[in-house]
């Protein structure tokens, strides 16, 4: 009888092995790769601590939202608005405001989104996106659909953000303070009820738990750590606008979850770093004999997708596993 | 699958890491520098406005042709990516090009959000921007920057052509409605401009939600409104459906349509019959009869086996002023001052007739009165003469 | 008589025109076994779901010690010391046994979710939690089964964990649906020993089919027929209640 | 907004419910009655739609491209339950998520090359050319009547089939609980492989016969999408009658919404999701 520990918070050896390889290359990309490639790549781990936020919720609670972009947009405009047209503001106030304020969204909304189950969820979660989409994207005073430039990034006084390479290493950071925080959230209380609460519900409550309150808290927590992504992608970009918090982008975010494997993190990183890597890759596909494989970058992306889900049901870190041979998988 | 050792797990992993780091590097040991100019398009080639992207892509690729497909002498290499009318990637992708392929002239885009993404792009590399469409007002005013030229128009300035024609053929009360998103509001300000100008009075503005196509209940209003004509914005699969939806609902023989010139283009064999005898105002039109015009529809026709649209020309016109400007300076693209000095005062001979460039580097250009006969925009005379845009709160660096 | 701890007073519920459960006044009291049997569809389940606020009543009233707990939560009442197990098996498959237990455990003792310390101190190093849960682990006899994946365990073994995972959350009253059902001889033996040696300071409702042990445990027994309650009584009154045989018993134990 | 303006208004909300119900009838056989998360339903709209012009081109009468269409997309929906979903019913929501969200890529890919990025027009019949005049400068298209009765056909004959046949008792059976359907000898393969075939068929049928109002466009099967989910879930998911009263409500809100409250039009739809299922977290007629 094997002694399996939940899988959740017990990494396999070789997925401990993949993020430490995983960070060392991170480490030091900027040395080996141009401005442009260390922008690409701080994007990706922008969308990995979205990604994450959403893991939260999807992985280790099983609510399964189709609006979490909602969050991640509200607080790049947070700062847009935030930031005066001529001159930057600090990231040390601004960075919590913008936090605070997609969690305190996701609190209201999740107020309200939190009491449905199943399949409703996942519908109210997408409503209640859309009218935030909505909101801004027909109001002027909001930017309406052509979105808001951020003309200087956030300044930090120790550190000059506007210098590429401490962008990219300041998002690193954040990056793995999330991942730090998460990790050591799935052995804290609210995460070891969480888990109880995704496998389940029922007998939760029959122990005492109101699982309102856990999942209104996970639906916040989530919420602001999306914040925390947006934010950062206002700042990296310099440009918000409504798509952010429209239906894609929460598609997107779902895809990285389920691509990468769900429930441990390191699999939302991993689904996003594949993710935004395949769609250049698919994208860059030279012309073969006059047929422009890069023009149909949809094709291959569709297939790789539709790959992924029948022959690894549990994702990249499920190949990972099997690829890397561990048996208690 | 026994345990394997660490060893053999170590090499395993590494492998699956250089792998990816390296497919992330590889273009960028490729990009030798060589001395070929370097031309990068951000077009949509996906999604509703695929046959925009590709339509200019064509045309631009023809002018330089026609000049032994060199710009200053200089031969060229070309760089795609495609932006699929997406704003959350727009500042992604063009950094693509300006900063891992290096472009010295960006060609794009359509959608006018993308285009918000591109000019921030721009204006922080400082690199030619040449916008063969989008009509965004701020590319050319409060966001102006002395390397973005725009080659089509800004998007009051079909509909500031409008209001005076309207005017005069006896329409003192009208009706304005389009979707409620950036280009329609901007649209709605040349119109609102130019009519109350010449004397007529808005009765009501309607506005339906983006991408919505349901118009049924507009036109109702519309029809309970009884105004003596209706002005609109739309353009693609949209602009087709709300011209049949204004026919089969019996407006179309007893309150005049009129819009921006955008509502007839490229889409009058899917509107069909119900698009006849709609009048629209736009910068170019299909029947324009100059031997400059005729000339171009042979030669578009002739290489791509599609009849050309406005689109087609204003990548057109994108490479005739790229050539002037190349030739201007020999080629010498880094001499930037004297390069774009020669932009700027260029008059590009084009099939839509000549026009010249705004302090903004907005087409100064004439906006022809059109109308719609049996599937052919029919030229019937010219709106507005050298119309150009306001520019307003424009600082040229 | 000793004190009561739960009471329940004309209980009903109907789902459409079907009283499942039809006014039932029951009481249970410390140190004493309250057996609830008949047959099948008689509404005995119904009756716990009540009891442990799983289905809102449609009339009647339920006591809690002092506290009327009619209408409240599930939660809100196993809060206030009520522990309750499943007819069909309701664990954490996934999870070890211990970790199914500890979970149980600390629902006692845990900072209210919105509170930051409760994400980050490590659940597993709160004393208080694992010393309850290990009394329950060590009650229920499962200490050798402690980090065995409670789905991979035997059937008998699973409904020890439900009963273990009820004391962990350490109830005065324990509502029991059919902890014998499905198990061996041997196994049903230990489940009895295991209910005999709860009965101080707790007061116990089970709701079982299995005769022998009923009449070994009960201090107390109810007969429910079609939602009604037809009789109730010691065993012995039970036995001898004529038309209980009649409705239910049959000659064998005449 | 005088009686007759009101009551005109009211025919059109009534005519884009009924509309909406058509384009969301093949979503409540797969998605609803089979419980598959059915991302692509827009896909098979769009392919229906170029289907549907590119028969119509072919044949020229548009009857004949709706039973060509019609054909051909069962056969389609057919190979694709075999190929595919067949071993998507017992798998968790979010692969089914993912699989669809694949698929609306590759799909939209087929439809470039296949048919090309152009915007077309299907050409209304010639039978049904005229419109009916209402008020003296407002008329109503003959093509939308006859485009609201094949709706409503269509909603009598999927509530009759899936609540009057033995087939619709099979499927509902099927849908309830697939394992007791099966062991009592029904081929619940079968049955499954039928429901999604005449999803799809649905799906594409609608195209066809919209594409003469619609036109033909890229990208058009996104914008149908979002809706076709709002009307199945405000409907009570399995219920075709609740998506019907549940299209004509979004039909309401939208029409009405458009003329008197235009600022927050766009979003009102999905405010009236929002409550309806914050009030009645099943939908309005789940069983």
């Amino acid at each position: 009888m094997s002694t399996a520990r939940a899988h959740l918070e017990v990494l396999p050896r070789s997925i401990q092995l993949v993020l430490w390889l995983g960070l060392l290359a991170l480490l030091a990309f900027p040395w080996i790769g141009s401005d442009f490639h260390a922008q690409m790549v701080s994007r990706m781990m922008i969308l990995a601590i979205f990604a994450m936020s959403l893991d939260l919720l999807q992985g280790v609670t099983g609510l399964v939202s189709l609006g979490h972009a909602a969050y991640f947009g509200l607080a790049g405009y947070l700062l847009a608005f935030m930031t005066p047209p001529g001159e930057p503001v600090s990231l040390w106030w601004t960075l919590p405001v913008a936090v605070l304020g997609a969690g305190l969204a996701a609190a209201v909304i999740g107020f309200f989104v939190v009491r449905t189950q199943g399949i409703y969820f996942i519908m109210v979660t997408m409503a209640f996106a859309q009218m935030v989409f909505y909101l801004f994207f027909d109001n002027k005073v909001l930017g309406g659909s052509d979105g808001i430039y951020i003309n200087f990034k956030p300044d930090a006084v120790l550190f000059d953000l506007e210098n590429k390479q401490v962008f990219y290493y300041f998002t690193l950071a954040c990056l793995v303070g999330v991942y730090l925080f998460l990790r050591r959230l799935l052995w804290s209380p609210l995460g070891r009820t969480l888990n109880g609460i995704r496998i389940n519900e029922h007998r939760m409550r029959a122990m005492g738990y109101s699982t309102f309150g856990y999942k209104l808290t996970a639906f916040t927590v989530a919420g602001a750590l999306a914040g925390l992504a947006g934010y950062l992608w206002g700042a990296q970009t310099g440009y918000v606008n409504p798509e952010l918090m429209g239906f894609h982008m929460s598609a997107h975010a779902i895809m990285m979850v389920i691509l990468g494997g769900m429930g441990n993190f390191a699999g939302a990183m991993v689904g996003a770093f594949c993710f935004e890597y395949l769609l250049h890759l698919f994208k860059d596909l030279p012309t073969v004999g006059g047929f422009q494989m890069g023009k149909h970058w949809q094709l291959w992306m569709g297939s790789f997708i539709v790959l992924v889900v029948i022959w690894a049901p549990r994702g990249v870190l499920g190949l990972i596993q099997r690829f890397g041979g561990d048996s208690d998988a | 699958m026994t345990q394997p050792n660490r060893r053999q797990l170590l090499t395993r992993s590494a492998a699956v890491i250089g792998a990816a780091s390296t497919g992330l590097l590889l273009p960028e040991i490729v990009r030798a520098q060589s001395n070929k100019v370097r031309v990068g398009f951000m077009l949509p080639y996906t999604g509703t406005f695929a046959p925009l992207g590709v339509a200019i892509e064509n045309a631009f690729r023809m002018a330089l042709d026609e000049q032994g497909g060199k710009l200053g002498g200089r031969e060229i290499e070309w760089f795609k990516v495609d932006d699929e009318s997406e704003p959350s990637k727009g500042v992604e992708n063009a950094s693509r090009l300006v900063q891992r392929d290096k472009v010295d002239i960006l060609v794009g885009t359509v959608h006018s959000g993308v285009q918000m993404g591109i000019q921030k792009v721009a204006r922080d590399s400082g690199v030619l921007s040449l916008i063969p469409n989008a009509g965004v007002h701020a590319a050319t005013r409060a966001l102006c920057a002395p390397n973005v030229f725009r080659t089509s128009f800004s998007n009051s300035q079909p509909t500031r052509a409008l209001g005076k024609v309207m005017v005069d053929k006896g329409h003192k009360k009208a009706v304005w409605i389009t979707w409620k998103y950036a280009a329609g509001d901007e649209a709605f300000e040349g119109f609102k401009e130019s009519y109350t100008a010449a004397g007529g009075t808005i009765v009501k503005e309607l506005g339906l939600p983006f991408p919505n196509v349901e118009f049924q209940a507009l036109l109702t209003e519309i029809a309970a409104l009884k105004p003596d004509a209706v002005a609109c914005f739309f353009a693609g699969g949209g602009a087709a459906k709300f011209i049949k939806d204004y026919a089969a609902a019996g407006l179309k023989g007893k309150i005049p349509l009129y819009g921006s010139g955008f509502l007839t283009e490229g889409v009058l064999d899917a509107a069909g019959p119900a698009a006849d005898g709609i009048y629209t105002t736009l910068h170019y039109s299909d029947s324009l009869d100059t031997a400059r015009n005729k000339a171009f529809r042979l030669a578009y026709a002739k290489t791509f086996k599609l009849q050309p649209d406005v689109y087609a020309v204003q990548g057109y016109d994108t490479g005739l002023l790229m050539i002037q400007g190349a030739n201007a300076v020999k080629g010498d693209l880094s001499n930037k001052k004297a390069l774009y000095a020669a932009m700027e005062s260029a008059v590009i001979d084009s099939p839509r007739g000549k026009w010249s460039m705004s302090k903004q580097h907005n087409p100064v250009q004439d906006i022809y009165l059109r109308v719609v006969e049996n599937k052919e925009n029919k030229v019937v005379g010219v709106a507005a003469k050298a119309l150009a845009d306001s520019g307003a709160g424009c600082r040229m660096a | 008589m000793h004190e009561i701890l739960l009471s329940a007073r004309h209980l009903t519920k109907r789902f459409g025109g079907l009283a499942a459960v039809n006014d039932v006044s029951l009481d249970l009291s410390r140190d004493e076994i309250h057996a609830v049997i008949g047959p099948n569809g008689a509404g005995k389940s119904t009756l716990t779901h009540l009891l442990s606020g799983d289905l809102p009543s449609t009339s009647g009233q339920i006591q809690l010690g002092a506290q009327d707990v009619t209408g409240w939560s599930a939660d809100r009442i196993s809060h206030h010391g009520l522990g309750r197990s499943f007819q069909k098996t309701n664990i954490f498959s996934p999870l070890s046994v211990w970790e199914n237990i500890r979970l149980a455990a600390q629902s006692r003792s845990t900072p209210a979710p919105g509170n930051p310390l409760g994400w980050w101190l490590r659940a597993d190093a709160h004393a208080g939690v694992n010393q309850r849960a290990e009394r329950a682990l060590n009650l229920a006899r499962l200490s050798a089964r402690r980090d065995t994946v409670a789905g991979l365990m035997s059937h008998g073994e699973q409904r020890q964990l439900e009963i273990a995972m009820c004391l962990a959350t350490e109830p005065e009253v324990l509502l029991l649906d059919e902890p014998l059902a499905g198990m061996g001889v041997a196994e049903a033996e230990r489940m009895v020993e295991l209910l005999l040696a709860l009965k101080q300071d707790h007061a116990m409702l089970l709701v079982e089919h299995d005769m022998d042990a009923v009449f070994t445990l009960a201090d107390r027994l109810t007969v429910m027929v079609n939602g009604q309650v037809i009789a109730s009584g010691t065993p012995a009154e039970i036995r001898a209640d004529a038309n209980v045989q009649a409705a239910y018993l049959g000659e064998e134990h005449a | 907004m005088d009686l007759a303006n009101f009551l005109i208004q009211l025919l059109n909300s009534v005519q884009y419910g009924l509309l909406l119900f058509m384009l969301a009838a093949g979503l409540t056989l797969i998605f609803g009655i089979m419980g598959v998360v059915n991302l692509a339903h827009g896909s098979f709209y769009m392919l229906g739609a170029y289907l549907g012009y590119a028969l119509c081109a072919a044949w020229g009468s548009l009857t004949l491209a709706i039973a060509g269409g019609a054909a051909l997309s069962v056969l389609f929906g057919l190979l694709l339950e075999r190929l595919l979903f067949r071993h998507f019913y017992h798998r968790d929501h979010l692969d089914q998520v993912l699989l669809t969200f694949g698929l609306i890529y590759i799909f939209e890919e087929m439809r470039s090359i296949l048919w090309g990025d152009d915007v077309h027009g299907v050409p209304v019949p010639a039978a049904l050319e005229w419109s009916i005049p209402l008020t003296e400068n407002l008329s109503y298209p003959a093509y939308r009547l006859f485009m609201s009765g094949v709706c409503l056909l269509l909603a009598a004959g999927l509530y009759l089939l899936i609540s009057k046949t033995r087939l619709g008792m099979k499927i509902r059976a099927g849908a309830f609980n697939r394992d007791m359907t099966e062991s009592l000898g029904i081929n619940i393969q079968r049955i499954h492989a039928i429901v999604f075939a005449m999803g799809v068929g649905l799906a594409a049928v609608a195209g066809i016969v919209a594409a003469p109002v619609s036109s033909v466009y890229p990208n058009m099967g996104s914008q149908v999408l979002i809706m076709c989910f709002v009307v199945v879930v405000i409907g009570g998911i399995g219920s075709i009658r609740g998506a019907l009263i549940a299209a004509l409500l979004v039909g309401l809100v939208d029409t009405f919404g458009k003329v008197l409250l235009p600022q927050v039009a766009s979003m009102l739809v999905y405010v009236l999701m929002a409550l309806v299922l914050l009030w009645k977290p099943q939908g309005l007629f789940k069983q």
